[in-house]
Order: C-alpha cells, then structure tokens, then sequence
C-alpha cells in the first residue's frame, strides 16, 4: 500500500471515480491545469479533458448553482469551492436549494452533488483562509458534513460521500493537508458515512474532535496520560448525521466529555453535541461536558496559535473535567 | 455578438393552425383557472395565488416554442405551460391546495411546483435562483451531447439578482443551450421596472455576457413564439445562449389577441368559445371540488425525502411527533 | 398609553428614531409607497421622502452592501429583509462584511447598522416565508441578535438597537405582527439589550423561549400548572450576547430546563443554551435539559403546525422533565 | 448611455510635472517594496504578499486621479497608492507582518489593510465585496450632499461576482458618485480573462447598468490619470458612475514608461534616478528591519473591537486564555 498524504488521498479518489463514473466531474476556480490552489485536483485536467475538470468564472454562487443544474440532468458534480471561507456567496444555493431539492419536490427531483472545501486555521490564513463552517450546514436539514482527519479516511470517504444518494458538503482539513501521512489502498474501498472512530481508546474522558483538531486531542492525550488520565478521543469523520451511538457508547463509559473543534464555541458544533449527550446519556455524565473551541472572534491572522484550540488548551480541560 | 431586436408583431410566425387553436383553448383554461384560485385566495381558502393574468402570451408562446425534449425552470406563475406540456390539472390543484395528492407532498407554497411529465424542474420562491439552475442543467446535456435546451422563467426583478448575472455569465463562457425568457411586467410587488435598472431596456443586459439580447411584446403570442422558437434553435446549433425580454402590458388582452386572430382566420367562433368557455367551467368545477375534498398528508410524511433514506435523527423525531396528540 | 400591535410599535420606533437622528433611514424592498409587505414602514415614506426611506432593487446583497457603505460614511441604516428566509443572498456580506468591519480594522471603522426581518411560521408560508435562521448569526462572532415577542419590547428594542454601536440582527415573529397586543409608551424609550425578562414567575421547571413561540411556552404553563408544575417562563429578547444570569439564576431555582425555538432542533441556538447551562449550572441540574424545537427537515407547508413546537409539544417535555 | 472608448495613449494629460515626478518616486518605491516583500515571502519570513508589480500605473494613475475628499475602496494590491495618499510606511510594513504596530492589531492577511490617513476603506479577502461598499459609501456622500466620490478597485475577475453586478447595478439606479476601475491583467490567479466572460472586453459590461464605459491602457499612467479624473467630475458632477478597463500587460514596464517621459522631458535623469533608488533602499532597510522587530500584538488583544465594548462571555474567554500557559 502506498504512503500518500491527505492531498494525494483526496486526488487518488477523485482520479479513481471518474475513471469509474463518466457522470462525475470537477469544477471550481482554478481546479484545471493547475491543479487547485492547493494541487488536490492535479494530473486531473490532463487525464479527464475540460469536459471534465472545469475552471469556472470566479463565482461561487454560480459554481453551485450550476453544479445542481447539472446534477438534475444526472451528473455528478464534485464542485471544489477554493476556501471554506468563500462558500458564503454560494450560501443561497446551499441551504435554498440544494438542501431542499429532493424535500421540496416530494422526492420528484434530487440534486446529488459533493462539495469539497478546505476548512481550518494554522496556515497563516487570517479571516478568510481559516474557518471552518460546518455548523452552518449541520444547521441545515438535507446535507450531510464530512470531515478527514487522514488519508485513508481521505480517499474512504470521498468515495463514499460521492457514491452517497443525498448531497455532501466534504471538508478537507487544509493544516494538515499535507503533514497527515498514512498508507492508502489502491483501488476500490469506502469509508461508511457515518461512523466515527475510536482513534484512542480510554476510560476517565471522552474526547470528541474531527480533522486537524484530532491530532491535538491525542497530543493533549498523550500529556494527560502521563498524569493518569486515559482519554478515549473519539474522530467523528462524519460531522452530520452524526454518529450518535458511538458517542453515547464512550460516554457511557466515561462518564466525562471534552468536545474541540476549531469553529467559534458559541452555536457551534460543539454545542450540539453537548445537547445530544444530555439528552441521550445524562444520567451517565460525572461532569459537565464541556468545549474547547475558537473563540467568538473573527478568525485572527497574527494570534492564530493562540486562537486555535491546540493540545495546551485541551489539556487543562481535560484533566479538568477528568477531576471534576 | 450583436444585440438583435425582433420586429414587435409576427403574424406568420410558423405555428400550425391546429396548433395555435390548442394554445388558444389551453390559455383560456389557465385564466379560467387564475381567475377561480385568486378568488378562492380572496375568500380566504388558499393562503396564496400567483397568477399569470395578463402574462399568458408571454408563457405559452415561449412553451410553445420547446421541443418535447427541453426543459423548463420556472419560478412560479407557469402552471398553465405546465398543464399544456402534460402535468395533469388534477396534480397542479393538489399542490395548490398542498393536499396528499401533491406531487411535492404539500411542501410547498402554490406556485413553487414540480413536474416531471411537463419536464418542469422543481420552483422555489427565492428569486432568481432557478437561473443558474437551468444553466447547469443545460450545459450538462451539452457535455452529454444530448440535443436538450432549458427554458430559463424569470420577470424582470430577478435581473437584479446575483443568480441572473452569474446564470447569463456561465452561459456566455460554456455557450449553454438555454434560452432565458425575462417577463418585464414592469412591477415587481410594488417596485416599478425602473427602479431594477438605469439600462433603458433588460434585453440588452445580455451584451455584458457576449449573449445576444433581444426585445418582444409579451402581449403578442406569436412573436414570443417566434423569437424563443429562434433561440431555442440557436441553441440547439451549439451557438449558446439568448437572452429575451418579452414586455407585457396591461393595454391588451393577450388571450383576446388570439381569440381575434383566430376568429378572423375563421378557426373559432363565439360558439366554439361558449363551448369551451363551458368545458372549462365544468372541468374546474369538478377538479376544484375533487383537491379541496382530498386529506392533507400524513404528519408522519414530513420527515421523507429530507434525505433518501431517514437518518436516525429524524426516526426519533418521527417518533416523538406520533406519540403527540393530534 | 396606546395600544399597539407589533407593526404599529416597530413603525413607531422607526418614526421616533429617524425624526429624531437624521443619519437614520429605512431601505429595502418595497419599504417605500406601499410601506412593506406586512405594513412596517407604512407612512414612512410620505414623512420623510425617497432619500430616507428608500426601495432598492430586487438584491438582498446589494441592500446589505451598500448598506455596509453607508454605514461607513456615517449613515445608520435600517434595511428590511423581506422574509428572513431571504436573507441569504446577502449573508457573504452579512458575516464577512458586516460582522468583521471593526475587528478587522483594529476598531478604525465600524458598520453599525440593524436589519429588520420578519422571522418564523404560521402564516402557511412554507419553506421560503417561515424560517427562523438566529443561529446562523449567533454563530458569528461580531453580530448581536435580537427578537422582541411583544410591542412594548419591539419598540424599545428597536430603539435601543439603532442606538447600539453594534451591527444587529433584528428578527420580528411574523405570526404575532398583529396577534401581539399592548400598551406602548408614546415618546422615547429603550428596552436595554442583553437583558432577558421572566414573564412567569415558577420553580419547576425553566421554559426558555422568545419571539411567537412564547405565547406557545405560556400556554403550556398554563396547562401544566393545572398538572401542578410551575413553569418559570424566559422571554430571551436579546439572543445574542444572551442574559446568561437570569438563565443561571433560573435554573438555580428549577434545576429543569426546556428550551423552546422553532428553527430546526440541530444546531440551533437551543443547543447552546444547552451546553451554556451545562457549563455553568451543571451541579444544579436535576433532569437533562431538552428541547422542544422545529423537525430537521425543511419548513413545510401543509404541515406546519405539525412542525412548530407549539404548545401541545412543549407540554409533555415539560411534564417529562419535571417528572424526571 | 453611450459606452465611450478614450485614446490609448494621451502624453498631454493635465497632470502637473510636480506631481509626475512625484508620483514615478512613488511608483519606484511601490515597486521595491513588492520586490524586497516578493523576496521575504519566497524566504518563508511572510506569510502571503499581493504584489502589484506591473500594475502601479492603473494604481497610481486612478489614485492620482482623486481630489483629497475622495475616498478609496480597495482589494489588497493598491499599498502603493495608499502611501502616496498618506499612509505611513511603518504602518504598512507593521500591517504587512501583523505586528503590534498595525493599525488593524495584526488581525488580517496582508494587504488587506485600513488606512483612515490614506481615505482608504478596510479591504477584505472574499473578492468583490467591497465594490458594494464603495458604491453605498459614494450614494451616502450624494444624500449629505458631500462633494465626496469613491473610488473602486477591483481586477477583472472580480466582475464574475455578484457584488459586482449588484454594486454597479445599485449605482445606475441610484446614481451614486463612485467610479469603478477594474484592473484587468488578464487572470484571476491561473484563470484567463477569456474564462470570465465572452463579452469582448470588461467596460461594456457597464452598458448592463446604463453606466458609461471606458477602455484604457492599463500601462499608461496619463491614460488611467485622465480616465478616472473624468470620470470623478462626471460623478461630482450628480451625472453618476463610471466603468473603467484598465487593461494591463507585461509587454511594457508601466514605470520604466513614466521614467522615460520624464527623462523626455528633462524632469528626471539617470542620476536622479541612481539618488532615489538607493534612498528608498535605505529607507526601505530601516523601515523593514524595524517592522520584523516589532512584537506581535499581546495575546489579550484578541477579545477586543469583535463588539465596541467586550461582552461576558468574550471576557471568560479572554480569563480562559490567560490561564493558559504561553
Ligand atoms: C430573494 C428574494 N427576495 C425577495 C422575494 C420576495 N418577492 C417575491 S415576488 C417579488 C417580486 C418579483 O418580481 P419579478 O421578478 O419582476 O416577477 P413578477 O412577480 O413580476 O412576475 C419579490 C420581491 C423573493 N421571493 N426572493
Ligand atoms: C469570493 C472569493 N473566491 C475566491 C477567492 C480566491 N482568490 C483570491 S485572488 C483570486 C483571483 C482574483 O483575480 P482578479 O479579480 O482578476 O484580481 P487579480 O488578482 O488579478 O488582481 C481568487 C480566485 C477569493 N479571494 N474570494
Ligand atoms: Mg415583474
Ligand atoms: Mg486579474
């Protein structure tokens, strides 16, 4: 099995379908003979043709828009938008349109499309290169929300999310684009949506995280550890539906709860795992469950290190609510 | 790309006589019809009506111009061209009247509907949105290489919308098979045409995307007929978009207009009119009848079609709604 | 005093605030001639003319937008949102405009403007004029939101919003513009925001609720008092920042919380007062916080009063937690 | 409305041979700060830099343009024209390296920077944006009745967005005194101007809105200069916005052009020119040096400017980061 980083995960899969599915295509600003500003869709433009890996007028909106017109007529889109930060002019589209085009027409019509962004903070980004949106469209009855942490999942996913009946927003976490390495398979292979994984296992706390914030949860683990505090840290892969068994299953155990994530805390994510687990496990939590999330600021580009919520955050927190 | 104007009234426009009489019976039946449900709408039974009174040459000439093949992204005051390309009247009032026989399952607000079997795409009430919808939808059959063109409704509000440039923009750059047919009505709710735009006229909005523009009376069916029937085989050559701005106007009535043509041409008479005028009442009778009779969906169905399949979360919901009382 | 439904009191504040500051005006669709689909600004346009109360082309971005601008300039404007479920097409210029002005520029310039929508259902609206999106917002560190329930507070929120140095979000339940009766100071008057109000005193169980779904939660009250469980009802007004110590303080008394929004239940604002209540008063609680919320599915038409918590969903939940 | 095209080339601008000298130094030192910034980034000591090299005379000749009251909306390349407008080169550079002396407390990506000295507005990433801003700001000046236009820069991928269509769209109808200029150097990072839009050129997109457009060389400064000078007047004058095509190439060294008119004209020599370049070395050297030194902003600055005042819950969140260990 080849060692590929996430990038490389994310083009295999991407390279692999459309051989396999003359329906899928790619679109978005730059996603041709360059290769996307991040290289995720290099080698594609040569293998596929315009045809197929399109670069589009620097219109997210009409990205969208288009790419569900397309997915009427039965094309499978896999719009790239260029940072999760500017999906916000396709915003109408999303949550308008395509969220509700199956809803709306008593299942008449479906628009199946994958968006694929890259979402996160720690590149030196600022405001508009480092946010990470999800809760926006987990808020949105309709999508579902992907979000790797590593190659293999990269590649699992992707596959899964295009091959998947309803639309998919996939967030790709671009910290860690190229540092995440694993092997992936050649070939053939799904990553059920879903399902998350137990990255850790532990006894005393649960923590939850996704993406490039999984590596700090099990930094933070490994710190904790070494104080006697076993973190079972828990890589949702799929944000929405999320899957709540796993989640009740570690709390049960646990008892404890420490949910990260790069977002803002207020209204994010975060938030409503903490609700979920109330409703689900409350008699089982020994402590409040609690977030360690971006704070309620506009994303800053000099304090980035301090505003993302790394190992040194989630450390206190976790042996906070492990002494609880 | 130059910018062409139609002459303003064609009465040779080659639409079989067969064909206009069709169209004629089809357009009384739509106004029958807006004319019932804006008085229901008034008497409080329905909680909204969009109608097409005074837009119907605008509407059934630019239908009448597709090909079984193509398709339709409306917006909302279409149903008569739906029911002309084949949505059965009795589908379209049970949406109106959000009942179980609805296609869309009572989700939505009259107007905003679907149709497959009239190849209508599925509305929805923000505007504009449908614009770029009908552009990907017809570029895509493009890259099949299927000979498919999407009709694109909107009035003349919808220009301002970002969807409208960035649907005319896409269009222009992949020389997508669509015709985008705007109604310039001159209102939109209670701001006047002139208030969307210091151009002079929205046809020529389509120079700023390399598509040509042109201008027709909206009032007159057979030059809506002609200068759609002459984009839709533009585009059906490979040579893009057209962009047409058809002006409605409350001076004539354009189902009269026709009634007159058809009248001189000795293809319909007062009779005949009497007869179909009374056809159309007793069929709207019945169907009317029959949708405001027919049971609102189940509660349990809201929670279909959110997703292909229903996720846990919403078996949950489901669940705690069925055990609410009713 | 005179009594007022919602519109008369937001058409009043409107007034007031704009004879009194020049800088303030009204813009939007349809705000002019007909004084806005539900009447708002009726009469506004007759007093103080185009320039101030002006109709704007068919583009929720381009209202915003220049709105931003004006604002920069100095201006206070109002603009209308005709729906909220509108609002998208102006929602890149609402979070990366709007709500980033000051921060971005280290507080050299700020855009301190309040939008006006009408929110929620229960006028047969379906998907498109019935949403109710606060969470959206709250989401977005720089925005403060708010949604009255009753004219008294529409009119003094309203002013106390315009005065505000802060952009706002200001949500009207639209099933309630004229349902919502009451007495309304003439003259000058400011409801501070930030604050929560207890619209009945009881020690039970905590009903957290705002805008149309309060009368909903009082209703439930009333039935579950009969059942011999006092409800202690939170009209919120001010969602964001919201009054965490009333909810505290509330809570402390109760240790049961129902929260009440009709916004779909996943991540909407009632999985952060959820978490909040967790974070701060986790020791108090007595029964798993839960939430009686919109499905997540669309808005629906037909079904819409099978989709609102109204007040015989509210009751149960009530009945639960106070029984847990 | 009639799309006007001016004369590529105009040597008998009404700029004063004060003011071009004062200008090619400013050019000159625009272009040295982009090298030696190009030159950090490349060595990994910055982050990102737009850099506007081959592009100062569209900048300067449209900044050059504007009278002191007018104000500037600009989208991250225009650092040049903001320094010749007043912005302090230390407040840039401490922008540029979001150190503690930036006026924006080092909050945003470089090049997106604020300037109140320079009447710049704050720039922002999401491209296109600020073209509604520039025009709300120019239409509020025009309700005070303030002789103040505003310029917007945006390049001509820009035009693809809907802030574009709706920004022009609102200043036609509401005449405001804004004046676009869209710097067209043919690509939107690896996209040609050819995917943007089948329209021929960029200034006939005006015509959409019934705002004039103009096509000018980009590499000229004269030629921008007296564009956008008569296109502030026509604003100032109430008759409304103007589009403006600066079309640049790499064909020509825009400032290298400037530089031989003067020298044309014996306004400027080899040696002057020799004095000027490395006084802007030395400046730049102390300026840059003393820009990497300066600290980044404390940590606690974070919570601050989200809301004017700072709320509860981001004073628990400042508490919570000053527990925590650096
Ligand atoms: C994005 C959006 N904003 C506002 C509305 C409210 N609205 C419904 S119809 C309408 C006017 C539409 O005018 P036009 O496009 O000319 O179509 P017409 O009704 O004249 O056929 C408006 C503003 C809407 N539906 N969508
Ligand atoms: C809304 C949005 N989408 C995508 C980007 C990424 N992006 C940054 S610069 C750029 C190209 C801009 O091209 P143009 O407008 O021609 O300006 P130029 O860089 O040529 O000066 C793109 C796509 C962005 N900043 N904002
Ligand atoms: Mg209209
Ligand atoms: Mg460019």
């Amino acid at each position: 099995m080849p060692e590929m980083n996430m990038v490389g995960a994310i083009n295999d899969a991407l390279r692999h379908e459309m051989r396999k599915d003359p329906r899928v295509l790619v679109m978005g600003e730059d996603v041709g003979k360059v290769g996307g500003v991040f290289r995720v869709t290099q080698g594609l433009f040569e293998e596929f043709g315009e045809d197929r890996v399109i670069d589009t007028p620097l219109s997210e909106g009409g990205i969208i828009g288009t790419a569900i017109g397309m997915a009427l007529y039965g094309l499978v889109p896999v719009p790239e938008i260029q940072f999760a930060d500017f999906i916000y002019p396709a915003f109408d589209q999303i949550v308008s349109e395509l969220a509700k085009m199956r809803y709306r027409s008593g299942g008449e019509y479906a628009s199946k499309i994958v968006i694929r962004s890259p979402v996160g903070g720690g590149i030196r980004g600022g405001h508009y290169h480092s946010q990470s949106p999800e809760a926006l469209f987990i808020h949105t009855a309709g999508l579902k929300v992907v979000c790797p942490s590593n190659p293999y999942d990269a590649k699992g996913l992707l596959l899964a999310s295009i091959r998947d009946p309803d639309p998919v927003l996939f967030f790709e976490p671009k910290r860690v684009y190229r540092a995440a390495k694993g092997d992936v398979p050649e070939g053939d292979y799904t990553v059920e949506l879903g399902k998350a994984a137990v990255t850790r296992p532990g006894k005393h706390v649960t923590v939850i995280a996704w993406g490039a914030m999984l590596y700090e949860a099990l930094a933070a683990a490994d710190e904790a550890a070494k104080q006697g505090v076993e973190c079972e840290v828990l890589d949702l892969r799929t944000l929405w539906p999320v899957d709540i068994d796993a989640i009740v299953a570690s709390v049960k155990k646990t008892g404890r709860v420490v949910v990260v994530h790069e977002a803002p805390k207020t209204c994010g994510f975060g938030a409503e795992l903490v609700a979920l687990i109330n409703e689900k496990a409350f008699v089982h939590l020994e402590a409040p469950p609690i977030r360690v999330a971006g704070f309620d600021t506009p994303f800053p580009y000099s304090l980035e290190m301090e505003y993302l919520p790394l190992a040194h955050r989630i450390l206190p927190a976790v042996l906070d609510t492990a002494r609880f | 790309m130059v910018a062409t104007v139609t002459p303003l009234r064609t009465l040779d426009a080659p639409l079989a006589d067969e064909r206009v009489v069709a169209l004629y019976k089809h357009m009384v039946l739509a106004r029958a019809l807006d004319e019932r449900l804006v008085h229901l709408q008034k008497e409080g039974k329905l909680a909204s009506h969009l109608s097409a009174i005074g837009e119907e040459a605008t509407i059934f000439g630019g239908i009448a111009a597709l090909r079984e093949q193509d398709w339709v992204f409306h917006y909302g005051r279409e149903a008569g061209g739906a029911l002309f390309r084949g949505m059965p009247l009795a589908s379209y009032l049970s949406h109106v009247f959000g009942s179980s026989g609805d296609g869309g399952k009572g989700r939505q607000m009259p107007g905003t509907f679907a149709s497959r079997a009239a190849r209508f795409a599925s509305a929805s009430a923000p505007i504009g949105t449908q614009i770029t919808h009908a552009v990907g939808f017809a570029w895509a059959a493009k890259l099949k290489k299927d000979d498919v063109v999407a009709l694109s409704c909107f009035g003349e509000g919808a220009t301002s919308s970002g969807d409208f440039h960035t649907g005319l923009n896409f269009a222009g750059v992949f020389k997508a098979p669509v015709v985008f047919l705007c109604r310039n009505n001159g209102w939109a709710i209670s701001v006047p045409a002139e208030r969307q735009t210091a151009a002079s006229s929205f046809w020529l909005k389509g120079i700023a995307y390399g598509v040509p523009g042109v201008a027709v009376d909206g009032n007159d069916l057979f030059a809506v007929h002609k200068a759609v029937a002459a984009a839709v085989q533009r585009a059906a050559r490979g040579e893009g978009a057209t962009l047409i701005e058809a002006t409605t106007s409350r001076k004539t009535d354009p189902v009269a207009r026709v009634k007159e043509h058809l009248e001189a041409r000795h293809l319909w008479s007062e009779k005949d009119d009497a007869e179909h005028a009374s056809r159309v009442r007793a069929e709207l009778d019945v169907a009317l009848a029959l949708a405001q009779s027919e049971p609102l969906p189940p509660r349990e169905s809201m929670f279909d079609d959110v997703y292909r399949s229903v996720p846990w979360h919403l078996h949950e919901e489901r669940e705690e709604l069925q055990k609410c009382p009713k």
